[in-house]
């Protein structure tokens, strides 16, 4: 099992490829990711698809509804690696 | 001992050569004697001495050019402390009390005793004005917004109401040449060196723009709600097993039903110039893309009623990852015949949004949202978004806007048609 | 035809008053040509060296109400005319002080106190003014004379010829006195008037006029006399012509082309101080003591004013406007 | 090497006897030119090349002379009258202004007047008010007359072959600040046309029109300007009368902003006449309003630093053209 810190560490590199801005030490991890760092449709869907290509993890868009927190799409990945 | 210098024998007289001495140390002078001639650019002139005494030293040979109070002898005065005789000693050249009633320095040496200083020139307000002295605040018109001949020139070429914008960098806030050219390449091409660049000129571009438009175009609004079940589904299946790179989102099906309707309806697509409208054949889709940071960016989709969904898909997720990498070109960002406004899942059920000049037409997409709905007299719930139409009545009316969003409502039930 | 002037009787105390007057200004002027030549006196400077007797002569037969009018060869007649020493020489350093504020330099000395209306750059361009102030005296009913200095030279503008002719024609208290010194700047006499006798032109216009030896101190003065007692009485104007000669250049900066120094010498040994000089020497009224006793006094008065203008302000520039306009009498 | 390089003041000699050989109609004539040699030193030595039948002295007779230049130069001559400075001219005005200018027009265009009358102009030699003035605008505003002002030493040299050519009477303006300038000797090419203007400094920024003694305080300021990052560009007039307005539109349409350096005084100057064209024909370009460095309203004094005070200096121009850009004076 990927050791569940350092997959956290990549998912927020990756979230801040596409909100530079986003200011990830503030962010609950447990909080709906889409409000807090105001990511619209396109935003997740490039966030998604870079973790397809880093983890090979691919979550169907059936799945969105659990992957909406930091903590919730960290454990989603580790789950399925 | 009194040292004897070059003469000046007028203004315009710099230097002076010794042609000749008439006398040789030794030798007594007394006053009003001719010791030498002189040769000045008029010709010869006579230097004589002004004292009794006897010549000790000759300090200049003949022929030697000198500078005006160079020394050139040295005259032992008859019997020294001869009171009479020796003239109130006036300290040699280069005494610093006697004021330089005018050295002979070329004129435009700025001693800073003497440079005019125009600040206090006239301190003493003498009865009668002399200088024809108007104080700039006299002029009437203070009040209105001041703008230069050349700024007023350039704004109306390029269709800027310089009455709108910020203060000018002038004097008392006048509008400048400058300020102009700020303003207009500002609004024409926000590049994104323009979104680094300072943000309060994107601003003001918007607002220049913005206000002509509210000013200038008589608007009119409609609203349809539209049901969206039959895209969600189709696009849920289409996606399915696609990686997400692949996946084509609700907006690129929206646009695209928008494109190809707008294609059938000319006095939607187009732009009104100078009194005239000119309709555009091709729709190019103005997709505005909000930035992260604030701002906003309208990008064109060319020819997008001609694009299948893949392709539109493709290119608005192109250019939203480039307007936000500041990739935008020009063309992209000029030539847009109508705009989408769209504020995306977190917006609000519906927006009505203002029309960019020149183009006679604006489309705003609320937010996808879940309501109760009656279908076959029967409520159940349905998926939702609510499209306005913002548009310019001088080019077109309600009724044929009615038409155009039921058109795109009848395209977004048969997604597979846009495919 | 010549004045006899024994008819004017001169004290023994006038002529020594008459020789310190004429060196007085000798050496003002040889100190002014010094302080040229050190860059203490700018812009233009013409020296009245070997021309003292006409001012001097002339200024005994005016009184204080008189006007004079000279020209930019003037620091004999302000000196001759009474203006202070000081003025005159804080005017040539540019300083406030001076009689113009310094403003006017070499060429415009004034001092209305004193009734001297300056000097004036323009060849013949005081002409005019001074017989608009004869015309002013006459209309007031003023029984003072307005004397107008120029030179030969003046001879050559219109504005001689119409002045003398409204002279004449309105009979203005008026004395004309032109002192022939032969050059109008580097141009001779003999190559630019037709008629080289200057009273001659008056003549024509019908001023009582003469010519008189301008070396000779008392002969000037008793001809100036007399026109003046003519010109109160209202006989009308009268133009004194003065042959002269000036030992200098026209200003500093000649170089004397136009005449040989030979005539120069000629000249200078008819000057009028030495001519004064060797009589009152030959009858025993000036020993060496006298002499070196006003040589002194002179050179003191001098070097005092030139203390005084070297210490004097200049005039600040905020005061550039002041006088452009006067006040409206209210 | 000394023939590498000429003083204006030779440049002026060469082009006058360079005339006088070429055409015998042509000669000199004016206050002191011949055995004096010029007031300026201009025409020395030129008495003995061509003898006292076309170098003529003249007496002190300005509306005399400069009459009868005009009137040999209706008889066939193509006279160069030298009228010593501007100062003295106003003695000779209405010859000029009604007689040279007017006659070919009043006369339907039978007579010509082709002559060429020179002047210097200016201050800056502190000789006081009546030898100061810079009055090229009053001779500016008469049709009939053409006006030029060479400011540098090729000008000088070529510009009055150009004039005596003229078939209508032309006045040249030479600065008295000029005559001791030197260049290296110039070309026929470095002399434009006698009525075109000439930029001297190309620049963007901002447009510094001027002519004759106030070329080299602009070219100054420019390069003060330089230093501030400002690019000025410097326009010499070179012609007064006609303007070569083609010049001055095209740069002021370029620059957006100008400034006129004239050291006549302002009210009805050349500069405000160069301003009303400027409104008129480049308003629309104009960024700034058009603006003016010139002499302040007052008579010009004798003392330096208020002479200096009272006519355009280099300061003046450079802080005229920082208010102008809206950058602070520093």
């Amino acid at each position: 099992m990927k050791n569940l810190h350092s997959l956290k560490d990549l998912v927020c590199k990756l979230i801040l490829d596409i909100a530079p801005e986003a200011d990830m030490q503030s962010l609950d991890p447990n909080e709906e990711l889409r409000e807090e760092l105001d990511l619209d449709s396109m935003d997740f869907m490039n966030l998604l698809d870079s973790i397809a290509k880093e983890t090979g993890v691919n979550v169907p868009e059936s799945d969105y509804a659990k992957v909406n927190s930091l903590q919730s799409l960290t454990e989603y990945i580790a789950t399925r690696r | 001992m009194k040292i004897l210098t070059m003469p000046s024998f007028g203004a315009d007289m710099a230097v002076g050569t010794i042609v000749k001495w008439n006398v040789k140390p030794g030798d007594p002078v007394s006053r009003g004697d001719i010791i030498a001639s002189i040769e000045t650019m008029k010709g010869l002139i006579d230097m004589e001495v002004f004292d009794d005494g006897i010549i000790v030293t000759l300090l200049a040979a003949e022929g030697e050019e000198l500078e005006i109070g160079r020394p050139i002898a040295e005259l032992q005065l008859k019997n020294e402390e001869d009171s009479n005789n020796s003239s109130v000693q006036i300290v040699e050249s280069g005494d610093a009390h006697s004021v330089d009633v005018g050295s002979n320095t070329a004129v435009n040496q700025e001693g800073a005793s003497n440079s005019s200083d125009s600040q206090n020139d006239v301190t003493k307000e003498s009865r009668v004005l002399t200088d024809v002295e108007v104080k700039s605040g006299d002029s009437i018109n203070t009040r209105r917004p001041k703008i230069s001949p050349a700024a007023r020139n350039k704004a109306e070429q390029l269709g800027i109401d310089w009455r709108q914008l910020s203060q000018g960098t002038g004097p008392d806030g006048a509008l400048l040449l400058d300020d102009i050219n700020i303003a207009d390449t500002q609004s024409a091409e926000p590049a994104l060196d323009s979104v680094k660049g300072p943000k309060d000129m994107m601003r003001d571009a918007i607002a220049a723009n913005v206000s002509r438009s509210k000013r200038d175009i008589p608007h009119y609004y409609l609203q349809l709600d539209m049901v969206l079940d039959n895209t969600l589904n189709w696009l849920s299946l289409h996606n399915a097993d696609l990686p997400p790179s692949n996946r084509i989102l609700s907006n690129a099906v929206i646009y695209s039903a928008i494109a190809r309707t707008l294609s059938e309806f000319p006095a939607f697509n187009g732009f009104y110039r100078d009194g005239h409208y000119q309709p555009s054949d091709s729709v190019h889709l103005g997709n505005a893309i909000s930035l992260r940071q604030g701002g906003l960016m309208v990008a064109a989709i060319h020819n997008a009623q001609n694009l299948g969904l893949l392709e539109l898909m493709e290119k608005i997720k192109d250019q939203v990852n480039r307007a936000r990498k500041g990739g935008l070109r020009m063309s992209e960002m000029q030539d847009a015949t109508v705009t989408v406004s769209n504020l995306g899942d977190r917006g609000t059920d519906s927006i009505q949004s203002i029309i960019y000049p020149p183009q006679v037409a604006i489309i705003g997409i609320g937010r996808q949202r879940i309501v109760p709905w009656v279908i076959d007299n029967v409520v159940s719930s349905a998926t939702i978004i609510s499209m306005s139409l913002a548009a310019d009545h001088r080019v077109s009316d309600g009724h044929s806007g009615a038409r155009l969003l039921n058109k795109i409502n009848k395209l977004l039930q048969t997604p597979e048609k846009l495919v | 035809m010549n004045i006899d002037n024994s008819k004017v009787h001169m004290g023994i105390a006038h002529m020594q008053f008459l020789f310190k007057q004429m060196l007085r200004i000798r050496r003002f002027e040889e100190k002014c040509a010094e302080l040229y030549t050190q860059e203490k006196i700018r812009g233009f400077l013409h020296l009245y060296i070997g021309e003292e007797a006409v001012a001097v002569g002339v200024m005994q037969a005016l009184k204080a109400e008189d006007a004079v009018f000279a020209t930019y060869r003037e620091h004999g007649h302000a000196l001759a005319r009474g203006l202070s020493m000081d003025k005159v020489m804080a005017e040539m350093f540019g300083k406030v002080t001076g009689s113009s504020r310094g403003r006017g330099g070499s060429m415009h000395i004034f001092d209305v106190e004193k009734r001297f209306y300056g000097g004036n750059a323009i060849v013949a361009g005081a002409l005019p003014l001074a017989v608009g102030l004869a015309l002013a005296n006459k209309m007031q009913k003023k029984n003072d004379v307005v004397v107008c200095f120029f030179g030969e030279g003046a001879v050559a503008e219109g504005e001689f010829h119409e002045s003398l002719n409204l002279a004449q024609l309105w009979q203005l208290p008026i004395l004309f006195v032109c002192e022939n010194n032969g050059y109008a700047m580097g141009t001779a006499l003999a190559i630019s008037e037709s008629e080289r006798h200057i009273f001659r032109k008056a003549q024509s216009y019908g001023l009582k006029s003469h010519a008189v030896d301008g070396m000779n101190v008392v002969e000037v003065e008793s001809a100036a006399t007399q026109y003046c007692q003519r010109i109160r009485k209202g006989d009308g104007p009268c133009l004194l012509e003065c042959n002269t000669y000036r030992f200098r250049g026209h200003s500093m900066f000649d170089t004397q082309l136009y005449r040989e120094s030979d005539e120069v010498e000629a000249w200078k040994r008819k000057g009028p101080i030495m001519k004064l000089q060797r009589w009152l020497e030959a009858n025993g009224k000036l020993s060496s003591a006298e002499l070196k006793q006003i040589e002194d006094q002179v050179a003191d008065e001098i070097n005092q004013s030139i203390a005084f203008a070297e210490r004097s302000e200049i005039e600040d520039i905020s005061d550039l406007y002041l006088g452009v306009y006067g006040e409206s009498e209210s | 090497m000394k023939n590498q390089s000429l003083t204006y003041r030779e440049a002026l000699k060469i082009a006058i006897s360079e005339a006088m050989r070429n055409d015998e109609r042509v000669f000199l004539m004016g206050e002191d030119v011949g055995n004096y040699g010029g007031c300026y030193a201009v025409s020395k030595g030129l008495l003995e090349e061509f003898g006292a039948d076309r170098i003529i002295d003249t007496p002190l007779s300005e509306s005399g002379f400069v009459g009868a230049g005009i009137g040999a130069a209706i008889g066939g001559m193509r006279p160069i009258i030298e009228v010593m400075t501007v100062n003295f001219s106003l003695l000779a005005l209405d010859q000029i202004v009604n007689n040279a200018a007017t006659l070919r027009h009043m006369s339907g265009n039978q007579i010509g007047v082709p002559l060429v009358i020179r002047m210097a102009t200016g201050a800056g030699k502190q000789l006081a008010a009546q030898h100061s003035h810079s009055l090229e605008n009053w001779y500016a505003h008469v049709p009939g007359i053409k006006v030029l002002a060479p400011a540098t030493v090729a000008d000088a040299r070529y510009m009055l072959s150009m004039a005596l050519k003229d078939p209508d009477p032309v006045i040249l303006f030479e600065h008295v600040m000029l005559y001791n300038d030197s260049a290296a000797t110039p070309k026929p090419e470095d002399c434009p046309d006698m009525h075109q203007a000439c930029v001297r400094k190309a620049g963007n920024d901002i447009s510094l029109i001027t002519y004759g003694g106030s070329l080299s305080k602009t070219l100054h300021a420019a390069s003060e300007l330089e230093k501030q990052g400002i690019s000025a560009e410097v326009v010499d007039l070179r012609c007064l009368r006609p303007l070569d307005t083609q010049t001055l539109f095209k740069s002021v349409d370029k620059t957006h902003r100008m400034i006129v350096v004239d050291e006549g005084w302002r009210t009805g100057s050349l500069a405000s006449e160069i301003c009303a064209l400027v409104a008129e024909h480049c308003f629309w370009s104009l960024d700034a309003p058009p603006s003016r460095v010139c002499s302040k309203e007052v008579p010009i004094p004798y003392p330096q630093h208020l002479e200096r005070a009272a006519t355009p200096q280099v300061a003046q121009v450079v802080e005229a053209a920082l208010t102008l850009l809206n950058r602070d004076v520093t």
